[in-house]
């Protein structure tokens, strides 16, 4: 027998600390086997955000460094400014990118830092247990929304990618999702480009994953996967919204 | 005084059992605080906490060693029975958890069978309940009459079939040896 | 050997003490040869079994949508241990 | 008075909302969390504003704004959260701005843990911020202490213009305990500095700059002056067992009431000890000390930090005792044992009758 | 004889303490003949910010707030929410919007607050002497930039107002100009209609206006005025990005 | 050796370029600007990278990134801005990072004054971030010793694997003096925990959180050993006539240069006085009192804040002389005369011989 | 009085000691009016003055684009010394 | 010891009279400082350093109370003529500046008349440095040769053509007497 579907190398064998059916190590996965495809596992540096995966370094096999919340994509800035020839990332959730980090995170791409960012939107806080993010839907019930989020009081979800494609430092910008194999194969896509951007210098690459949270969501995993189809997959833009080949014909 | 630890997974009403308790030493006018476990180990799904009733003022709400632990799964056991003191208690749910009692241990051993109690009663979410009814058996301090009163205090008066129910299941739990046999 | 096999066997394991019991692979699954164990595993989770192998097509969308990488995908036929 | 069991946590926010601050700016953070999450589910149901802001810098200068608008106002947050505050609670001083800042603190430095700490001591009686400010720092070490001073800390807010940090931990946050409200009005002071719109008077403005020095120096001897009434008049502190005691344990918050608890052991075992507990860590309470100074032959200080209040305590007591240290960290509790122990080692069982 | 051009009364008589020909006491005057016409003198509070505007409230009758670099959105947030029925407004520079205030920004138009932004951008940071800001042209000789900013290094301009207009929460967004006496007059215009739509309660309104900086240009006042209107004039989207009108139309 | 006439500011910069740090992240602040413009034209000419950030916290954690990435780097920004920083240095700290930070002070709190200013000592000596964590504080009170001092912070750094702050003011960094460069190599240090790309070893991972309050506990001793370490091998001072003195000036930086002032003054009048200036602010150079204690009989603090450091005096000098205090603020510096004289009213002309 | 004069009789004031020169007005009158004073102001700078009132069409291009507000527009002719 | 405060508008040149003064002290190894004014006044276009050359060790860079001011602007001798020590200096320029001396100034009034001298040299810009060269004739411890080797160590063996105008320009700001009578 052959097999034909493994772990990548890029992981290590630590059982992730994750809840039961988050999508977090869908995304970790995917991740993984593109930086293996890539074979830059020697060459890679991961910066990780505060938040539910603010402890992911413990399962890759490369370097890594974690800040205080929202601000990876200055760490990642200084690392590599430092080593230019290196491949970095930062894996930032809804709350740690859009909300206490935006600041960073569009400077990142107004420089057109030659880094890659996965953002993990999964509309809510899940590490401190399910408050209201800035891209929780109008009307999701959260821990600080406890009647749904009022747009009167609390405003309308921020759009990242759509923000980010504006940006002229961002080279690649697309939003995917993970709800469906056929999704995952297409993020998993998505995320090679955007290290392959990176590696070829064009400047600042973005990635927007819609993920789920069936903690704090209050639903089970499978729940959820259909949660995340039918409300934030139609909510925020999904699809390539930025490539270099489309910025060069503009 | 008591000192309990309650340890299990995050929805088998871990931390519920623990607040009752501590409301019924309220409301018996002893001491009591509740605290519990806090931080990222929660994305793991476990979940305790720390009840203190007693006649003196409560100095540390931290519980280094327990006068009972009620043990709801296998990794809580591993965690908080090394902590129980000497001459405690530990009540654990025997349907769930299958072990036999380690030649050293220095406290009770009680392996509640549950689920024949759960058939019995028909009421699928009153594990927490069953057990806290067990750990009053064995309690000194808190009787039955206590914890209707706590229930009370706690639930407020506009869902009386709740307490009907839960009081239904500790009943049944406090009589839990007699499940014993049966199930053996 | 598995050069031998016929093109549509196939089967897949799943590590027990991984898996978290989440159910996506079995609502995933287009063959339906998954399903949930009914002993907990360590941690107290009901972990995802194949229990019809034989029917599995090898299409990976369930090692794909597992979040706990506790599915492998097999091409070939079971050996008894690893299909549970 | 009804008695309610709480969290900490929910005493605060819900104390803070009978004090009449109707008005709540915050990020989450645990374990401070549920102060925000009661806020959350209870102001808008009582007419009152909340709002998450973006950060804990947002945060702040809402509460800025909001106090500056004349409202009674908080925020609050835990250890890493509470660093980024530290140039609006100056700018806040600097304005004389009253508002509540609570911190429930957790492990640092860094990320650290969730654990409880003490270690944000200097940082909230020094001034984590830059320039001569000073916070109101109450020390709480009860659920009930917790809502008492909270309403008492907005109203000190609002009668020194200053803003109050309410200075706890995850224990303190996080458990349960029973507490009781006080049915008590709020202070009522002049707020016509209030930025409200300027109809019918002349204009208000709030700013912090002076474009000269000799503005500054002027600015600054009246902060000075400011904070040196505060030091005579509000130092609180809470004597336990101190009248005879030959040797005293000084201590705040959690560590406090762990600490009483060793206390009692020590005094059924026939020692003179006492506790000496700050509940304002800023006055820092000398007066506590003056009484006893020449009654006591040692102090042990008793804190979860590497030792920050013991600064205060040695500029306190001045040489006239030696002044000793126990401690435990990152997130640990001191046992009642091991201080006992300590007790004994350092003061070599001194203290004992007969 | 009649006065056809008098000064307004929202202002008082204090002379400015801008650099001769700096066009912040142009916007300064429109702004308080806005406050005038509006007849909202005595329930308008400003937020300053910090550069070379945040000694402005000593020129205006009315009450005025000051804070830390790039916070004003944040003060006016609590302003408002503690005075909803007064007019609250934030008056920024290009360094406190763009650069270390971008979040509060950004998030005070996503929550929808009821408050109106004045942006001042000048393409520099005025008041510490000359350094580059976001909005510095590629190019651009600064203090910080010595050889013109390079893109690779410093990545490129923001369009602050074409990011504010992807925003819901924002119900008005314009981006005008003070090169002439026209535009002058059509920024008068916008900020006028910013104002209203704050009153009326539509959402968070925002006006960038194009300013010169001739002391850190290093060109004569009138030289000034014509490289704003061939240079930032040309590469910042000018016009009425977003209004309640159109807003509802879409 | 080529002496040049430069701003303390531009000294700073020269001299981090010289100690081979190559990489600059910062955001523009009055009076500490001439070193990122200084920077700025520089670094891209000898190969290095100059980042202007987008503000003073994304700045922080560019100077994180990049030291974790093994690289000498530094920062600079003024008191409000440093307030900003808070967070991010104590993140360094906990991750043992290296680097340069300068504060050139200006006046507090709030928006303040441009004016020099010494308010910020405790933030910088005590934490102004949360957790117990140091920082090195080296407080130069010369153009020449800006310059000497850079070179010096980055090898400590280095070697302690710890931030270092540079504390100086306005005066310090606007002034023009004479300064010439040392050629001292950088201190060598193996840098293998850099996070620089897992190539044929093991990963390397630079993380500040303990999950367990155990292994938060290690942590806090661990680098309270090390600090204890730090505040054996590295306090710094200048004794100035200190020999015979029988009152004792203790002051740095600025304020310090003028001390010396007064005390060639009163040195000429016959008085036994000299001057202690730290130079390590922390650790603080308690072995510059130690040989003295006996012989002085009182002590003077002259400080630009409402008084600091004269905590760490008194400290230090545990009661066994008094210690007053002088000081002006808001951006004032004090004068000859008014050191003297109060000298002479607090210490009633004492100390002069026969 | 003003309702007699003729439409076209306008003239501006500049407030001499506010005036910082910069020569916007005179840059934007369409009638080239205004010009730049030879004696300094008090601060130093040399204001603009109406150097030909009769000129101006009074259409406040010059009170519209002056930084310091110090311009006023009048109908009317001007009293001698408002004109400088 | 000189305490000199230049100030007048930002663009006169004020900051570098004071370094090129300073620069001077220091090749001629005396100690020196140079500390300029900083802040937010500088919108308002005022321009203002204080150098202080002297044979001992400068304790404190800023100027208090000054041996000279030279003065560019009416509003500099308002700000710094309270400043000059009893029996010290003033020297201002006196094309743009018409003031009288007032009665109680105890220090020396010199109103020197620039336009001339900038007509008579051709050098526009050259009004900083005929300031510089009144000042040097008053001075007692600078002199015409060591403002020469300042200039040279500032400026560097680049731009011998700066040198040369700037020497021109301050000898004749140092002879400025002589352009008194012909101007009264
Ligand atoms: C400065 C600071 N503020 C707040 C927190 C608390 N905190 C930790 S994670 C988090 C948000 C997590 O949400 P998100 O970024 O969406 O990640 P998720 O857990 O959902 O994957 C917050 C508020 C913190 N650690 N630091
Ligand atoms: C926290 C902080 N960082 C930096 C500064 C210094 N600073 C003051 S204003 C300013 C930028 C001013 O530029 P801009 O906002 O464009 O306004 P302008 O002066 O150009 O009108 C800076 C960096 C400060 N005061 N506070
Ligand atoms: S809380 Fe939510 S995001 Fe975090 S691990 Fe659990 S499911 Fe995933
Ligand atoms: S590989 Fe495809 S068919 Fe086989 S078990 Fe997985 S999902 Fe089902
Ligand atoms: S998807 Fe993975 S974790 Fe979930 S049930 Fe299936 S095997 Fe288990
Ligand atoms: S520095 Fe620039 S923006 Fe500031 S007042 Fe002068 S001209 Fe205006
Ligand atoms: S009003 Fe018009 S015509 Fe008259 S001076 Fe002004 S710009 Fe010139
Ligand atoms: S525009 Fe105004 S300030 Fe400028 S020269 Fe004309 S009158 Fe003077
Ligand atoms: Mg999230
Ligand atoms: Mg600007």
């Amino acid at each position: 027998m052959k097999q034909i579907f493994e772990k990548t190398k890029a992981l290590n064998d630590k059982p992730f600390h994750y809840c039961p059916g988050c999508t977090h190590g869908i995304i970790h996965r995917i991740l993984g086997e593109v930086i293996e495809e890539l074979d830059i596992l020697a060459k890679t540096i991961g910066v990780a955000p505060v938040g539910c995966s603010g402890f992911m370094e413990q399962y890759f096999n490369i370097d890594f460094q974690g800040g205080a919340h929202g601000r990876a994509p200055a760490i990642a800035t200084g690392i590599k400014r430092a080593l230019p020839d290196k491949v970095v990332f930062t894996y930032q959730g809804d709350g740690d990118l859009a909300s206490i980090g935006i600041a960073e995170a569009i400077h990142a791409a107004a420089r057109g830092e030659k880094f890659t960012t996965i953002f993990v939107n999964n509309g809510i806080y899940g590490m401190t247990g399910g408050q209201m993010a800035p891209t929780s839907l109008v009307g999701q019930k959260t821990a600080t929304s406890p009647m749904g989020r009022d747009a009167a009081l609390a405003g309308y979800p921020l759009d990242i990618p759509l923000i980010m494609s504006t940006i002229r430092g961002a080279a690649y910008v697309a939003s995917v999702s993970v709800d469906t194999p056929q999704n995952v194969l297409k993020a998993k896509k998505a995320i090679k480009k955007a290290f392959q951007v990176q590696i070829e210098g064009h400047g600042y690459s973005f990635v927007s994953v819609l993920s789920t949270c069936p903690t704090n969501w209050g639903m089970s995993p499978t729940e959820s996967l259909d949660w995340l189809r039918d409300n934030l997959g139609t909510y925020y833009t999904l699809g390539e919204l930025k490539s270099p080949e489309k910025t060069r014909s503009v | 005084m008591e000192k309990v630890i309650v340890a299990g997974f995050g929805g088998q009403g871990v931390l519920f059992v623990g607040k009752l308790l501590a409301y019924t030493g309220m409301v018996t006018n002893r001491h009591v605080s509740w605290i519990p476990s806090y931080g990222p180990e929660m994305r793991g799904g476990t979940a305790n906490c720390s009840v203190i009733i007693s006649e003196r003022e409560i100095t540390s709400p931290i519980v280094n060693e327990c006068t009972t632990l009620i043990a709801f799964n296998e990794p809580s056991i591993e965690k908080f029975a090394p902590v129980i003191e000497k001459g405690g208690k530990l009540l654990f749910d025997a349907s769930l958890i299958h072990l036999d009692k380690p030649e050293a241990a220095q406290y009770q051993w009680n392996a509640v069978p549950t689920l024949p109690i759960i058939e019995h009663i028909g009421l699928a979410k009153s594990l927490n309940m069953i057990m806290l009814g067990a750990f009053i058996k064995s309690s000194t301090i808190i009787t039955l009459e206590d914890i209707e009163k706590g229930l009370k205090e706690m639930i407020g008066g506009k869902r009386p079939e709740l307490i009907e129910n839960n009081m239904k299941a500790i009943k049944e739990g406090y009589n839990w040896r007699k499940w014993v046999s049966t199930h053996a | 050997m598995s050069n031998m096999k016929k093109k549509k066997d196939f089967y897949v394991t799943i590590d027990e003490d991984l898996c978290k019991g989440c159910m996506i692979c079995v609502s995933v699954c287009p063959t339906e040869t998954l399903s949930m164990s009914k002993n907990p595993n360590k941690k107290g989770y009901y972990p995802a079994i194949q229990h019809a192998p034989v029917a599995c097509i090898g299409c990976n969308k369930c090692a794909l949508m597992c979040p706990e990488i506790s599915i492998r995908v097999f091409k070939g036929q079971p050996l008894h241990q690893e299909a549970i | 008075m009804k008695k309610y069991f709480m969290k900490g946590n929910e005493a605060i926010a819900e104390a803070a909302i009978r004090a009449n601050c109707l008005m709540y700016f915050g990020y989450p953070i645990t374990p401070s969390t549920e102060i925000i999450e009661y806020m959350a589910a209870k102001l808008n149901k009582v007419g009152g504003t909340f709002v998450q802001s973006e950060s804990e810098i947002a945060a702040m200068f809402m509460v800025f704004g909001a106090s500056g608008a004349g409202k009674r106002v908080m925020t609050a947050s835990s250890s890493t959260g509470i660093s980024l505050k530290q140039e609006g609670l100056s700018y806040m001083a600097a304005n004389e701005l009253p508002a509540l800042v609570v911190n429930i603190m957790r492990t640092g430095p860094g990320l650290g843990g969730l654990g409880p700490s003490q270690a944000d001591y200097f940082q909230a009686t020094k001034g984590g911020g830059h320039g001569d400010y000073r916070l109101i720092v109450l020390a709480p070490s009860s659920v009930q202490e917790m809502a008492d001073l909270i309403m008492d800390g907005f109203d000190l807010a609002d009668i020194h213009r200053n803003p109050v940090m309410i200075l706890a931990d995850g224990v303190l946050g996080q458990m349960m305990e029973p507490v009781v409200f006080r049915d008590a009005a709020p202070v009522s002071v002049d707020k016509s500095w209030a930025t409200t719109g300027a109809d019918g008077r002349e204009r208000n403005v709030i700013t912090s700059y002076s474009l000269q020095n000799e503005a500054g120096e002027k600015k600054s001897l009246y902060l000075e002056k400011k904070y040196n009434q505060i030091k005579e008049s509000e130092q609180r502190f809470e004597s336990y067992l101190m009248d005879d005691a030959e040797y005293a344990f000084v201590a705040y918050g959690t560590s406090a009431r762990i600490v009483k608890g060793a206390v009692d052991e020590l005094r059924e075992q026939g020692h003179k000890v006492g506790l000496i507990r700050p509940i304002t860590l800023w006055p820092f309470p000398e007066k506590a000390f003056q009484s006893v100074l020449d009654q006591v032959k040692g102090y042990l200080v008793v804190e979860m930090s590497a030792g920050q209040m013991i600064e205060d305590v040695k500029l306190t007591v001045n040489a006239k005792a030696p002044v000793e240290f126990y401690s435990r960290q990152g997130g640990i509790t001191p046992q009642h044992n091991e201080i006992i122990e300590k007790y004994h080692s350092v003061f070599q069982g001194g203290g004992v009758i007969a």
